[in-house]
């Protein structure tokens, strides 16, 4: 059947080329940060991470109401490979806001910090989603409450995080926030470049394991045909 | 390197490191697929072409 | 819709009925949440604030709640009543909403036995306090009674179950705690409705998917 | 899809992970036919009639059913039915399900017909396994359904039940149509209109 998405190979080659000019953008262009230094510079990386493990969530999910919708076999590949992808952007960024945390405030974890708490919940959450999909035996089954499972995950964010919020409301009274640094044109350029380079680099991830989680299947059912 | 140089050092290298242990995996599968094509080719010569098996 | 209504209510009696027949639900959950606060009376160090007491009440009432969401679908897949049940003409989702009043039954009577005990073991519990109980016990039987027919239909179920409940419990549990300490327990009670609403409607869209194919 | 036929399928394919335990399966069952499914063990008979039910989608093909849920009567390998209710108590909860008018007399009529008046009140964990397959018979006839699926429905019964049973499914054959998954097909050879051979696959 004729592709009509843009060929992968030109899609990588456009990851490779953004992402080398997002780390231009991010270690020449832009100035250092006034009063955090050179250590805001993980900023440039942590916060695109997070912004596309949230956006391969959504996928996962998306991918996942068009299965219940349209019963397409094809999407419960896709949204395995969705969610697979947002998890380990997940731990990238708990692990880049645990560093950025450590270089900012000398701890290597704070609760009050909302979005890395966010993501450990969403790090259990969906760990739970893989121990799910592997116990059950695959058919229409899996695939349905892995769906439906994929479809909580993208309701339990928001609500996370506002209960997040509001637990930090009597955990810590003093609630430390750290607004947004006061970004000058370069360093905002520097972000916009890097987050687009970053998402460019997910998409592309996405369609190589999809392609590989499908040959994968398709020879499985080949051996199967194939056996005398 | 003082200690900011180290740790936006270890942010991005974790970062690099995770996709290239993505692609290891990716590598592995490949690899995996491409023996198993290999295999599955055997098993399709072995069989008798459907034309012939009519007069077989 | 009076119909479906009744479905619910046939569904939900022979639960209780099994139970009561059984017996092997409820007095395990009665006496799991008596031991568990005592536990936590030796847990808790001399000098602990009431703030920590009330979180450990909430640890209580999460882990009694998925002792009877482990059981809750055992007679369902016993001689395969649950095709049964699918087969019937009835809209799926009454399935879900009779388990859920018949789990929310049992929880209540948990609560019964363990907010006395609390307030006697650790401290008092005022009306907004036990808004969030209520409200909090609502969402954990609508959802845990969606996440445990998941996990029946996997191998280790009994591990699965709280993997899959427990992430989706913490709002719960901060919505409770937060309505028994908080001086302004409202947006709390608040948050716990919005999260009942939600995740309930979730729910009761997306069983029918989990019990067919 | 004609109105002469109550079942339709063709191409019905069904497939778990890539294991393929039913392919190419096609036939068409008249309104008043009857369909004896013989086949060995693990040749799909169970998952097939699984399919006809709808506790199952297949995977390729296409199955057209003129006859909606409430209309189809079950009895697979599982009793389906509650081990600790009695057999009135499950009667009555499926009989509310499937909205039977005159529940209590019809429930019965069948549990004295099927010589089961007499443990109306025992639970089915107390059964013999011929007693609970002719209590999950009852469950599967409650609401008269106009297609009765049946998964071997002889093997737990002793010689006079399956006499019993044949007499039943001649007469049934009069008034719904019938899909029989059976080892023994030559019970229903008076009855039989359609036959499929499932081969190993």
């Amino acid at each position: 059947m004729s592709n009509t998405k843009p060929s992968l190979t030109v899609l990588a080659w456009g990851a490779v080329a953004l992402v080398a000019l997002a780390a231009v953008m991010i270690f020449v262009v832009a100035p250092e940060d006034a009063d955090q230094g050179f250590s805001q510079k993980i900023f440039y990386v942590h916060v695109p991470i997070a912004l596309t493990a949230y956006a391969c969530f959504g996928l996962g999910a998306w991918k996942a109401f068009r299965l219940l919708a349209t019963r397409g076999e094809r999407y419960d590949l896709e949204s395995y490979t969705g969610v697979h992808l947002g998890t380990i952007f997940g731990v990238l960024t708990l692990v880049t806001g645990a560093i950025w945390a450590k270089a900012s405030w000398g701890v290597w974890w704070t609760w009050s910090s909302n979005q890395l708490v966010l993501f450990l919940v969403l790090f259990l959450f969906y760990c739970a989603y893989f121990m799910l999909r592997f116990s059950v035996e695959p058919g229409p089954r899996r695939e349905r409450i892995s769906a439906v499972y994929a479809l909580f995950g993208v309701a339990l964010i928001p609500v996370s995080f506002f209960a997040i919020r509001l637990a930090n409301d009597f955990i810590h009274p003093t609630v430390f926030t750290r607004e947004g640094p006061q970004m000058t044109g370069e360093m905002f350029a520097a972000f916009c470049v890097s987050w687009a380079s970053i998402t460019l680099l997910a998409y592309v991830m996405y369609r190589v394991e999809l392609a590989g989680k499908r040959t994968d299947a398709n020879l499985r059912e080949l051996r199967e045909a194939l056996q005398p | 390197m003082s200690s900011a140089d180290q740790y936006v050092a270890a942010a991005y290298g974790v970062f690099v490191v995770v996709v290239l242990v993505w692609v290891a995996v990716l590598a592995a599968k490949l690899s995996r697929l491409e023996r198993e094509t290999g295999e599955l080719v055997q098993l399709a010569r072995a069989r008798p072409v459907a034309g012939e098996q009519a007069d077989g | 819709m009076s119909a479906y209504l009744a479905d619910v209510a046939a569904l939900a009696r022979k639960d209780l009925k099994l139970e009561l027949r059984a017996r092997d639900t409820l007095p395990a959950m009665l006496l799991f949440v008596l031991s568990t606060l005592v536990v936590f009376h030796f847990a808790l160090p001399a000098d602990a604030g009431e703030d920590a007491a009330y979180g450990l009440l909430w640890v209580a009432l999460v882990f009694t709640a998925l002792l009877g969401l482990a059981r809750a679908w055992v007679a369902e897949r016993e001689a395969g009543a649950l095709d049964g049940l699918v087969l019937a003409p009835s809209d799926r989702s009454a399935i879900w909403l009779g388990k859920t009043l018949a789990t929310l039954a049992f929880l209540a009577a948990a609560e019964l036995v363990a907010l006395p005990a609390f307030v006697v073991f650790f401290a008092p519990l005022d009306a907004s306090a036990l808004g969030g109980v209520v409200l909090a016990s609502i969402g954990i039987c609508a959802v845990g009674s969606l996440v445990s027919a998941m996990a029946a239909a996997a191998r280790g179920r009994e591990v699965l179950l709280p993997l899959l409940f427990l992430p989706l419990a913490i709002p719960l549990v901060v919505g409770g705690v937060g309505a028994s300490i908080s001086p302004d327990p409202g947006t709390y009670l608040a948050f716990l409705g919005l999260y009942d609403a939600v995740f309930a409607i979730l729910s009761w869209a997306a069983f029918e998917y989990v019990v067919t194919e | 899809m004609d109105d002469a036929l109550v079942l339709r399928a063709s191409g019905l394919e069904r497939r778990y992970g890539s294991r393929a335990v039913l392919r190419g399966i096609s036939f068409d069952l008249p309104r008043l036919g009857a369909l004896v499914v013989t086949g060995p063990n693990g040749s799909g008979k169970t998952t097939l009639l699984r399919l006809l039910v709808g506790l199952a989608a297949p995977t390729r093909g296409t199955l057209e059913i003129a006859v909606d849920r409430g209309r189809v009567g079950y009895v697979g390998h599982e009793p389906i039915l509650y081990r600790e209710l009695t057999a009135l108590e499950n009667l009555d909860l499926f009989g509310r399900l499937y909205r039977v008018p005159e529940r209590r007399e019809r429930i019965g009529m069948l549990l004295e017909r099927y010589g089961l008046w007499d443990a109306r009140a025992e639970r089915v964990s107390a059964f013999s396994r011929g007693m609970t397959q002719r209590l999950a018979l009852c469950r599967a006839l409650l609401h008269e359904p106009a297609l009765l699926v049946l998964d071997e429905p002889h093997s737990a019964l002793d010689e006079d039940g399956a006499v019993l049973l044949d007499g039943e499914l001649v007469s049934l054959a009069e008034t719904c149509a019938l899909v029989v998954a059976t080892h023994t097909p030559e019970r229903l050879d008076g009855v039989a209109t359609t036959r499929l051979a499932l081969g190993r696959s």
